[in-house]
């Protein structure tokens, strides 16, 4: 029963999806009945695989799909990190998609490719080696498609066919590296680190070029420069869509791909032995500058918001590359709370467009006074971003900086100071603009005026995890929180 | 001296040939593909296959000659006008000719580094002749060692026939038919036909020791058909449907049948009890020779129950 | 060795030859149907004739080109249908040059 | 009696069926020919199980041995075959039936479809040169009627450039039927194995029989005749012809290929397929990205999926046992996926055009909103056609880049993941029109439900072939199949054990160390 968990949790997405997309159009109520019931007993069963991970089991599924190759599902604690972040956050998600799209047409095919797309993020996260991993990743720039064209329109159609011309050739090239891999080392299981550091020295060169086959693959969702076009032309889609990319689903399984592919295939030792590390660490620099700079051009939210997750995302990746325990945690815990206040700041804009019309940073003046409530949590996803004590993403860059020190890389603290810099330059002028500046006289276009903030479906999920953000950033030293899970994951398996 | 001959026939082969491809208007150039099958006739005796001369006398210059000028009978009213192929400007030619010259230039090659030897199979055949319930080794290799084959070999025959229905059906107004009123014709189809049915028989006959067997016993049964049919005669599809269609498709069941019937004994298929053989063969091909000989004939019957003359768009 | 299964089997090769020549070069669907049926001819003297040349009769090769004959019929005869059909609704005996869409 | 009989049922079957439908009725018809259905998936599992049993099985017809008589053979490729032509044609009769309205039309479906499945069988099982001949010109002239049989102009159009295409065809072959029974004096593909010297006239004869091959399965650049053809037939023919009815020649080319050993006596002829396949991927990819009609775009991606297919050839490397069994397990895979992805496309894109009532890729706006169920049964077998996992598609191009990679052909591998993301360019293409929004939402039919259930069992069957594939790729791997085949671990007992224990293997939770 307990090995069957896994399959269970991927089944309760997938199977929600099927029978979404079996009910008719009009059925409204059932159709959210199953998804908010799915989500719920996805976190009930992920709390429970939980346990059983902290009580030292590791609950796993395979089968055989080749000759010699298997589909293997798997509970470890890096897998927990993953597939607790989005099952919450699909919960909040999945609430705000169905205020958000209230009234309008084809959320059938709308919520039936969410849950599969959420389905695969599960699959990502329970992934056992790196074919089942990329299985579950192809299926996730399949789900994603029919998201991101959702409007129909001349433009997001656009926005499909890139995004799907970067990660399928993303995929291609990710492809080409597993088959490498496995031909080289045959079918290597997450943790199992014996066969690449026991290949022969004359294969090295070979692995550091599957390395970098890799990393190509995996960086394009990662959306690692110069990888990252795709990113901000997705922005056309709906915001909960925004949200799931750049949060829960499509760019954090590019980051933990990452993740597993330094700690579970190559392992951090060889990995940093071989000197695979520092390439990965100025490339992550250079996409957290770049991001950042680019997002200050920027003048329209969505966009802006999309750039700073260029910039966020590759946090993650700078941790895993800080050799030492410190900066693990910090990578890895980033991958939370980036996720955590960066769907924050997607509700918040999502509201502020769906209520009043407001897409543009010039049109958020003296916004605080009409939404006080969606207005407080964006300045906390804001303060995160940036930092600022005591939410989350100063944790986050308090460890990556002790890390870096650590591992004797004293150059990646002056790529955190000069991000954190221009993180405040494009954050705090918007939150100058919503809580200083007049209120105008009239809103681009207002469309909901029965509420004094807005929507109640829409306020909830936004005001929940900006409060988690918060909580994470205040309870860190507990055992549960985003970083004492992090320290588990980093002494149980890195650092025995 | 027989080389010679042989050198005669061949040349006149290739002269035959290439007149059916060149000469104007199509209706010489189908006349000069029925004069190459009655040279390829004289070339099978020539390479002691008496068996495929007959064969290729009734089916492949008979049967298909009177279908191409049939077809002919219809290109007629449409003034076709070809103009003469061979244009040496044109790239398709000189495609069409280094293509043909590599593949005879291949074949050649491939002949000449062949050494002669006597096939295996010749003398296994006649090992096992005496087993086969026949005397005429290609009846016994056709019926018997291939009966395989030729069971395919006549469901393609039925599948032509098929497609013919199908097209046929689409329309089921009938079409005005070249007729032969002249009396003179009549009588001597009443001594033909009789004559012809006879010959048709002792093919059949025949077949089980000497030359002859189904195919051309069914091509001369054709044959009659087709001169009853000109005559005015009209034994198709449309007189009896049900009746016409077991017809045709009696050979094929026959030999279905029989070929099955090895099952209940646990044979494997189209085994012949040893004693029975040599009946069962000379029912099969009974049931043939009807089945073949309603069949060609239908093959060119058919397409007269298309679109009316006046009908068709232009 | 028999000199006349190497002279028809070199016939044969002619008739191949000018066969797929006569193929290639006519667009006039009749034509190319003569010239099938010759190429056919070709292949079966090959056929006979190469088996042949030892100076025996084979009957397996024989017994294959009957079989050949009867489906190169039914072949010709399908052809016949379709072109006639071709004929009646388009009043061309050729296809049209180009069928890309 | 019957089913310890498989083989003779398998072709007496269909032959029957098609006797017993020209008689009767077209009522009758139906039902005679779901009984036959039947008794063919019985028969082919029964084969399967026989096969399974006692290893490859040779039926020798009229009790006579090959070479005198010709025998009928099924190893593991074959039997793989025969299911697979059970399953697609058996859910492809059922479309028809409900495709295909009551009238002399339907009334001559049935006995062309007869004989067209008797001419598979035939070819899957045959073991003799001139009887494949015999064989594949049942099934040309089958097809070809089955293409003409609506009788309009593009069909006839259509057929007639086939017909020419499958005559001179069918004619090379019999070309080099003619030359290697003179060279060799017997017709039996086993005695030509044991006695295949490298020689002029084997390997002209063998070019000759390839040409005629290549030309049946439509291989750039002798795939002309291919997209009017399966373009224009009525649906389900469509799908027969593209899922089965091409594969009987490439079937025959990869039994000559291993069984006379071409890839070891002539690998630069290998290497030459390898690239007239890649040819056809970029060809057959490129050409379905210009379309506008929406079955002219998956003809042509049968254009390039031949292609792929194709590349299994120069991966059969005689020195490397490893890289060849890789190869052929892809290869098979991938035909076995097609057939399954590519019925199920044509069968979708056909409910497609019954809901618009227009041919066109333009019509297709608004289909994803108001006829989700089509267009998914499209999308999953798009997913096997673009070969993204999980699905069969997928596996065999999983299989033949470890092929590329252990024989040392890197350069194979660029152009498979290539034409990987060509296929998904078109494929993604007709979700594009179909997610457009729709100008007049009220003109959709409504096809019924039974023949959306076909195109998705179909497709489905695709996705599913990725998770079951060691089943399949086992009975590659019995005893004495193809002189290639080097048994890794592939014994008779171990197929059989993989057959009877359920492959879901639950394996107990391994407690960890605490650190």
């Amino acid at each position: 029963m307990m090995n069957l968990l896994p399959l269970i949790v991927l089944m309760t997405s997938f199977l929600a999806a099927m029978v979404i997309f079996m009910l008719p159009e009009q059925e409204h109520r059932l159709r959210s009945l199953v998804n908010l019931g799915a989500a719920v007993l996805k976190i009930a069963l992920i709390l429970l695989l939980i346990q059983y991970v902290v009580a030292g089991f590791r609950p796993e599924l395979r089968l055989e799909v080749l000759p010699g190759l298997s589909m293997i599902l798997r509970a470890d604690a890096l897998a927990m990190l993953f597939a607790g972040l989005s099952s919450m956050l699909w919960l909040f998600t999945t609430l705000y998609a169905i205020g958000y799209l209230e009234g309008s047409p084809n959320r059938s095919r709308f919520f039936g490719f969410f849950s599969l797309c959420v389905a695969s993020t599960m699959g990502i996260s329970l992934a056992g080696n790196l074919f089942t991993f990329f299985i579950f990743y192809e299926l996730l720039t399949l789900s994603t498609y029919p998201l991101i064209v959702h409007r129909g329109t001349p433009e997001s159609l656009r926005a499909g066919r890139i995004y799907l011309a970067y990660t399928l050739s993303g995929g291609a090239v990710l492809l080409i590296g597993i088959v490498a891999i496995y031909a080289l080392a045959g079918d290597i299981e997450f943790g199992d680190l014996q066969r690449v550091a026991e290949m022969a020295p004359d294969l090295h060169p070979l692995l550091h070029l599957v390395f970098a086959l890799l990393i190509l693959g995996l960086g394009v969702k990662a959306a690692l420069v110069p990888l990252h076009g795709w990113l901000p032309i997705a922005m056309v889609a709906p915001a909960p869509v925004s949200a799931l990319l750049h949060a829960v689903a499509v760019v954090k399984a590019g980051a933990f791909g990452i993740v597993r592919v330094v700690y579970d295939v190559y392992g951090i030792d060889y990995s940093w032995q071989q000197g695979l590390l520092t390439p990965l660490a100025i490339v992550a620099s250079i996409t957290i500058l770049y991001g950042s700079l680019r997002a200050l051009q920027q003048t329209d939210i969505k966009r802006r918001l999309a750039y700073s997750t260029v910039s966020q995302v590759s946090y993650i990746i700078l941790g895993i590359t800080l050799f030492g325990p410190l900066g693990t945690i910090g990578g890895l815990v980033h991958l939370l709370h980036q996720g955590l206040m960066k769907v924050t700041l997607f509700f918040c804009a999502g509201n502020y467009a769906e209520t009043l019309g407001i897409h543009k940073i010039n049109e958020l003046d003296g916004v605080g006074t009409r939404m006080p409530l969606t207005s407080a949590a964006f300045t906390v996803g804001a303060f995160g971003m940036i930092g600022l004590p005591p939410v989350a993403g100063f944790i986050s860059k308090w460890y990556l900086g002790t890390g870096a020190l650590l591992a004797g890389m004293d150059w990646v603290v002056a790529v955190l100071v000069a991000s954190s810099l221009l993180n405040a330059a494009y954050f705090l002028p918007l939150l100058y603009r919503i809580w200083f500046k007049p209120v105008p006289d009239s809103w681009p276009h207002e469309m909901i005026t029965r509420y004094r903030d807005t929507a109640p479906l829409l306020l909830f999920p936004a005001l929940a995890t900006a409060l988690l953000s918060i909580a994470a950033g205040l309870f860190a030293g507990l055992q549960i929180s985003p970083v004492g899970w992090a320290e588990l994951i980093t002494l149980r398996e890195y650092l025995p | 001296m027989s080389v010679l001959l042989d050198l005669l026939l061949l040349s006149s082969l290739w002269v035959f040939a290439l007149l059916t491809l060149t000469a104007l208007p199509l209706f010489r150039g189908v006349v000069f593909f029925i004069l190459l099958g009655l040279m390829l006739a004289l070339v099978w005796i020539r390479l002691d296959a008496p068996d495929i001369a007959l064969a290729e006398a009734a089916i492949g210059a008979g049967i298909t000659g009177v279908l191409l000028l049939d077809t002919l009978g219809h290109l007629h009213h449409r003034a076709d006008q070809e103009s003469s192929p061979i244009r040496l400007k044109s790239s398709r030619f000189w495609v069409a000719l280094i293509s043909s010259l590599s593949l005879a230039g291949l074949l050649l090659w491939a002949l000449l580094d062949t050494p002669a030897t006597p096939t295996m199979l010749a003398e296994q055949v006649a090992r096992a002749l005496p087993n086969s319930g026949v005397d005429h080794p290609i009846t016994a290799v056709l019926l018997n060692f291939r009966s395989y084959d030729t069971l395919l070999e006549i469901g393609v025959l039925v599948v032509a026939i098929l497609v013919g229905l199908t097209l046929a059906d689409k329309d089921s107004a009938q079409l005005s038919l070249p007729k032969l009123p002249n009396p003179l014709l009549q009588a001597c189809l009443a001594l033909l036909v009789p004559l012809m049915l006879m010959v048709s028989s002792y093919l059949l006959w025949a077949g089980s020791k000497q030359p002859g067997g189904a195919f051309q016993a069914g091509a001369v049964l054709a044959a009659t058909g087709i001169l009853l049919h000109l005559s005015g005669f009209r034994l198709t599809l449309r007189t009896s449907e049900r009746l016409m269609r077991a017809g045709l498709l009696l050979g094929f069941s026959v030999f279905l049948l029989v070929a099955a019937s090895a099952l209940i004994d646990g044979q494997p298929l189209l085994t012949y009890p040893d004693h029975l053989a040599g009946i069962l063969i000379l029912i099969i091909e009974l049931a043939l020779t009807l089945s073949i000989g309603l069949i060609l004939l239908s093959l060119f019957t058919l397409p007269h129950f298309a679109l009316p003359e006046q009908e068709r768009p232009k | 060795m028999s000199s006349s299964a190497v002279i028809f089997s070199l016939a044969g090769i002619g008739l191949c030859a000018i066969g797929l020549f006569g193929f290639m070069l006519h667009t006039h669907l009749i034509r190319k149907l003569l010239a099938f049926n010759i190429m056919g001819s070709g292949v079966f003297l090959l056929l006979v004739g190469m088996a042949q040349r030892s100076g025996h009769t084979d009957p397996v090769p024989q017994a294959l080109v009957l079989t050949g004959i009867v489906v190169a019929v039914s072949a010709t005869a399908l052809a016949l249908y379709l072109i006639r059909r071709w004929l009646q609704l388009s009043g061309s005996t050729e296809l049209p040059e180009d069928d890309r869409r | 009696m019957m089913l310890n009989a498989p083989i003779p049922l398998l072709m007496i079957t269909p032959l029957a069926a098609a006797v017993i439908c020209m008689l009767l009725s077209e009522r009758s018809r139906l039902l005679v020919s779901f009984a036959a259905v039947l008794i063919q998936l019985l028969a082919s599992l029964s084969l399967l199980l026989l096969l399974l049993q006692q290893g490859p099985i040779t039926h020798p017809l009229g009790s006579w041995e090959a070479p005198l008589g010709i025998a009928l053979r099924a190893d593991g490729l074959a039997v793989l075959f025969v299911l697979m032509t059970s399953v697609v044609a058996g859910i492809a009769a059922l479309y028809a039936a409900l495709y295909l309205t009551p009238g002399p039309l339907r009334a001559h479906f049935w006995p062309l479809f007869w004989f067209m499945w008797a001419a598979l069988n035939g070819i899957w099982l045959a073991a003799d040169i001139f009887n494949l001949y015999v064989g594949l010109e049942l099934l040309s002239l089958a097809a070809v009627g089955l293409v003409a049989f609506s009788g309009s102009k593009e069909a006839l159009v259509a057929a007639i450039r086939y017909l020419l295409a499958a005559l001179l065809g069918s004619l090379a072959y019999l070309l080099g039927v003619a030359l290697l029974y003179g060279a060799h004096g017997t017709l039996s593909l086993s005695d030509l194995s044991q006695q295949m010297q490298p020689g002029v006239a084997s390997s002209i004869a063998l070019a000759a029989m390839a040409m005629g091959l290549l030309l049946k399965s439509a291989l750039f650049p002798l795939h002309t005749w291919l997209p009017p053809a399966h373009g224009g037939a009525m649906t389900p023919v469509s799908a027969l012809l593209s899922a089965l009815v091409i594969k009987a020649s490439l079937y025959i080319l990869l039994r000559l290929w291993i069984e006379l050993r071409i890839h070891e006596l002539a690998p630069d002829a290998s290497q030459l397929l390898g690239w007239m396949g890649a040819l056809a991927i970029a060809w057959g990819g490129w050409m379905a990205l210009r379309q506008t009609l929406l079955k002219r775009v998956v003809a042509y991606s049968t254009v390039a999926q031949i292609g792929y297919i194709m590349l299994m050839f120069p991966l059969l490397r005689a020195d490397n046992a490893e890289a060849s069994t890789l190869a052929l397990q892809g290869g098979v895979l991938m035909v076995l996926s097609h057939a399954l992805a590519k019925a199920g496309m044509f069968l979708a894109a056909g409910n497609l055009i019954l809901c618009t009532g227009r041919p066109e890729l333009s019509a297709l706006a608004g289909t994803s909103q108001y006829r989700p169920l089509s267009i998914f049964g499209f999308g999953l077998a798009g997913v096997s056609l673009m070969g993204l996992p999980p699905s069969g598609g997928f596996s065999a191009k999983w299989l033949l880049l470890q092929s590329a990679l252990a024989s040392a052909q890197w350069w194979w591998i660029p152009v498979m993941l290539l034409g990987g993301l060509l296929s998904a360019a078109y494929v993604f293409r007709v979700f594009h029109y179909s997610f457009k929004e729709a100008e007049n939402s009220d003109t959709f039919h409504r096809p019924g439900v039974g023949l959306e259930i076909c195109a998705l069992a179909l497709s489905a069957a695709s996705i599913l072939l990725g998770f079951i594939a060691t089943w399949p790729l086992h009975l590659l791997t019995l005893p004495d199949i193809l002189p290639l085949a080097v048994l890794p671990e592939g014994s008779l007992e171990q197929s059989l054990e993989l057959l009877q224990t359920p492959t879901y293997e639950t394996l107990h939770g391994t407690s960890e160390q605490q650190p």
